[in-house]
């Protein structure tokens, strides 16, 4: 059977193109909704020895289907762990660096990798409240980040309101020189496509096309001028059995709604 | 709001630090925490929150709290809506991400009328360790470059005077009071925890006081059987209250889980009008009743049992 | 029947006396020896209540009779414990507050109450290396200080060859002045009597004689000249019961040959 | 000797963090150990002291180890008279205080062929913590003033810059390996320990590889079974090597005490003639052996068995 674009959601494709950018082996601290079940999703797949830490407190779990926390600090975020920890001790290990990937959502990122999660519009007088970093400030200054998200214009923009959770901040050399001399964004992953960042001018690039998506598209979708990679590839369908493992884990459409 | 180090010996000082029996009820132990003072919260979300005396808090009329937690859920919409607080320092605040954002936290910072200080979840943790320390100030390596620190003055950028790079430092957060939710302590304050231990130890010893609430109060003996498993030793505890159900409706490690069906009542009740709803909950919930038993009787015996089962099963398999 | 001075050895005589300096309901920072030996006589005592830390990362423990621990950081040190931490976190408790009465033994002590365990001579090129300060120096320069030590002229003298554990460093305002501005030295006590610091120019005082002792003999057996308090008071002999609880605890003689 | 960030992180990106197993012999776990290396050395004075992988290390003919450790017993004499080491940091160092001051260390440091480098004992401890959270120092609040310090140039004074007070910032200590005695872990190395954890958490983390020894080895299961009792996570664990008895002749928490009886015979023999006697007992229990069981048949079965009698009676009233 060949797998249409029709046969999945945004969100699942979402989880199955993060999921299919972790390997096996590595560590990987993983926010809650599609990250946690993105890794999760590897973890069924093709990366068995993936580690999952969790800001929570959590050293490698295994997430039982169907019961995803709302939270990645709650026990369901412990089952079968390795390590129960404080939760400042877990966020430790970012900086002692014991972690390959960060892999977080966002909510609004820049063509430097900002993400913003804090608040939209003026600083003292926002129109929009966010819920705030949480650990993501942390995770995005101390490795390398992968964010899975929606492609959608008012989220892709030129410069973040506030720059919650830092990527290459001004791009070239900028976030060294702010003191981040570890980590930076690795990956963008969205529904229309794969984005990395040019190595010298730290610019988000257009890396990978998802099925049924045109570097037009993406730049129709996207606030700022894309860079676009030379041998512009574009990515295997999701598979029956990506879907079939990613819905038994996520039954009631909790995070792939 | 750095405290020097004269002042916070002397504040712990004055505390009565012997082995000493401090079981109370959810009031008195409500009457320990004055308006306006500074008060650290335990538990992360939906996990281990000290419901029962933040409950006692908002009940007790208790005004202008200014309250530092990991992560804030719906008691910190209630501790905005009830006017208990003004202030909250935490890392994120929302009910939890699947209700989508707070209305009631976008109410009240939006107008003014709260404050949400936003720290990273690492500097967070950090400034209750360097509390616990004893120490002004612990060094870090996040925030900088971003406007999370833009916004905070009292966070410090550094050259480390070891190899030239650049750091931040961010100050001791030595709460007046801690209030931390436990599986079980002794009449003295020996407290165990199991599952997720937050930033909860780190809290109690920063703080200036500790109330704890505990699923159920153990021997004496059987806390000194197992020494390794205490976490929060009774010197820095100053009042102990058995609260069965204490974090309802979050959840408490291996022995109950959320109330998820009662968390997404409250979070549709909110959605349809914030300011009626919140006000009509807490008047429901944490006014009406008589007593905390009457408060669980309210969250309905069902939807207890439930969370029970789900939350014992944990380690089943 | 009276108790007279052939009754107890020197040892006996340190441990009943530091042991009464010791209130119920204190918190204690006991090094190994005397120390710990006096305050679990306290226990056994005047002060049921006595809270004991050891810097093996114990809180409140009860040191079983005839099985005294060979230093504060074996198993025995945690007999009935309240809790068992991490000896970076015990001491770390000095720190933050929580100990009323820091109490160990000393090799050699000086006029402005510091001691030295770490060498005796040169410090590039030492006649004697001693073992050093272990947690001394945390406690003495966090917390009020109770010392017991022998009496001997070559052990009291008028400035140590290496302040590993401060006192009043030069005596006046110089511990504050260094740094150090919280505990300090609150008492001596020897087998000849009892010292405190006197309070501007923070130099020894004998305050108390042991039963048989005189002002004249304590400083014949000290390398300084020792201030006296103008109410010299005498202290009671051990009794019976302090005598007995203490050799139940010690036997062995381990420490109190 | 501070390491800066860019050395630390890249030393631990090249480590493999993955779950797997790492059983090993204690000759294959000495090989992970190069001469020179700098070493931190679990446990405190009698108690959960890594004497089998110590005991492998001499046997090896390792030279050059600086070493670091909470205090110092007689582990340390025979790193000294093996040539093992010649650069002990600690705070403390002698067999222990019921046999008077360490005539090894003595002969040693006043000859200038070992130094013995003294550091408080918090001050040794915040430095394997600096070094577990990745950062270049962390304040404190002892030293001042004394002698101790004054021999340490690598100890920095400061004015703090939120209050003003004057603090001791100790430098973090990454050792290359750590050595590390557990009652129990899994082949992954996901390692639980009981009582007294001295500083080998922090040791574990600051270090740049950890060889466990372990009383026995559990299943994976087991350790998930119980996370919140896993004190040291698989991902910072290089070797496992189960040593039953793996302290002996010092204890090991729950399960035995220290061979006292032995250690007064090794005293009484140092004290007749240091070197000769400390000669003596490296060839007869340290080279003679075949194997680690051989060296426990040497030391006896019967006080073996006493050991583990009084050791596992801990808890028993």
């Amino acid at each position: 059977m060949t797998i249409s674009t029709a046969d999945y959601t945004a969100s699942e494709l979402l989880a199955v193109m993060s999921a299919r950018l972790l390997r096996d082996g590595q560590v990987v601290f993983a926010g809650v909704g599609i990250p946690l079940l993105a890794a999760t999703l590897a973890q069924g797949l093709h990366a068995p020895g993936l580690t999952i830490l969790f800001e929570g407190g959590v050293i490698g779990a295994f997430i039982e289907p169907g019961k995803l926390p709302p939270s990645t600090n709650e026990q369901r975020c412990t089952r079968r762990a390795n390590m129960v920890l404080s939760s400042t001790d877990v966020l430790l290990l970012l900086q002692r660096g014991y972690v390959d990937v960060g892999f977080m959502g966002g909510a609004q990122i820049d063509q430097c990798g900002n993400l913003n999660s804090s608040l939209i519009g003026d600083r003292e007088r926002p129109t929009t409240r966010l819920p705030g970093t949480g650990g993501g400030n942390d995770i995005a200054s101390l490795t390398q980040m992968i964010v899975a998200m929606k492609h959608e214009k008012r989220r892709f923009v030129s410069r973040v309101d506030f720059v919650t959770s830092p990527g290459f901040l001004c791009g070239e050399e900028s976030r060294r020189e702010a003191g981040l001399t570890a980590g930076g964004m690795y990956r963008v992953v969205t529904d229309l496509g794969i984005f990395g960042f040019d190595e010298h001018s730290k610019r988000m690039q257009l890396l990978v096309l998802h099925p049924g998506t045109t570097a037009d598209q993406v730049q129709a979708n996207t606030g700022f001028e894309l860079l676009v990679a030379a041998d512009l590839e574009i990515t295997d369908s999701p598979t029956e059995r990506e879907l079939t493992v990613l819905r038994r884990l996520d039954p009631d459409q909790l995070y792939t709604a | 709001m750095t405290l020097s180090y004269a002042e916070i010996r002397s504040r712990t000082e004055e505390r009565d630090r012997s082995l000493r029996e401090k079981v109370m009820s959810l009031d008195e132990a409500a009457a320990l925490v004055p308006d306006g003072a500074s008060v650290g919260i335990g538990g992360s979300t939906l996990s281990r929150t000290p419901m029962a005396m933040i409950w006692a808090l908002i009940r007790a009329g208790r005004k202008d709290l200014f309250c530092a937690r990991s992560i804030t859920s719906c008691e910190g919409e209630l501790l905005f809506a009830s006017g208990t607080s003004r202030h909250i320092l935490t890392s994120w605040f929302s009910q939890g991400i699947v209700w989508g954002v707070s209305r009631i936290m976008r109410a009240y910072t939006e107008s003014g009328r709260g404050r949400f200080e936003e720290w990273s979840h690492m500097a967070v943790g950090l400034r209750f360790r360097a509390g616990a320390m004893g120490v002004p100030f612990l060094p870090m390596r996040s925030m900088m470059g971003s406007d999370v620190i833009a916004q905070l003055p009292e966070a410090r950028l550094i050259d480390c005077p070891f190899t030239g790079e650049k750091l931040v430092l961010v100050p001791a957060l030595n709460p007046e009071v801690a209030l931390i939710h436990v599986q079980r302590c002794d009449a003295y304050g020996n407290a165990q925890i199991d599952g997720l231990p937050f930033m909860d130890i780190d809290l109690a010893m920063a703080a200036n006081r500790v109330i704890l609430t505990t699923e159920r109060i153990v021997s004496n003996d059987q806390i000194r059987r197992a020494p390794d498993q205490t976490k929060i030793p009774f010197m820095a505890v100053d009042a102990v209250v058995e609260t069965p159900f204490g974090s309802a409706p979050h959840e408490c490690y291996g022995l109950y889980e959320p109330l998820f069906r009662h968390l997404d009542g409250y979070a549709a009740q909110i959605r349809r009008d914030p300011e009626e709803g919140v006000r009509a909950y807490l008047d429901r919930y944490f006014y009406g009743p008589k007593s905390w038993t009457e408060y669980l009787d309210g969250l309905g015996l069902e939807e207890l049992l439930d969370a029970r089962r789900r939350g014992t099963s944990i380690h089943d398999d």
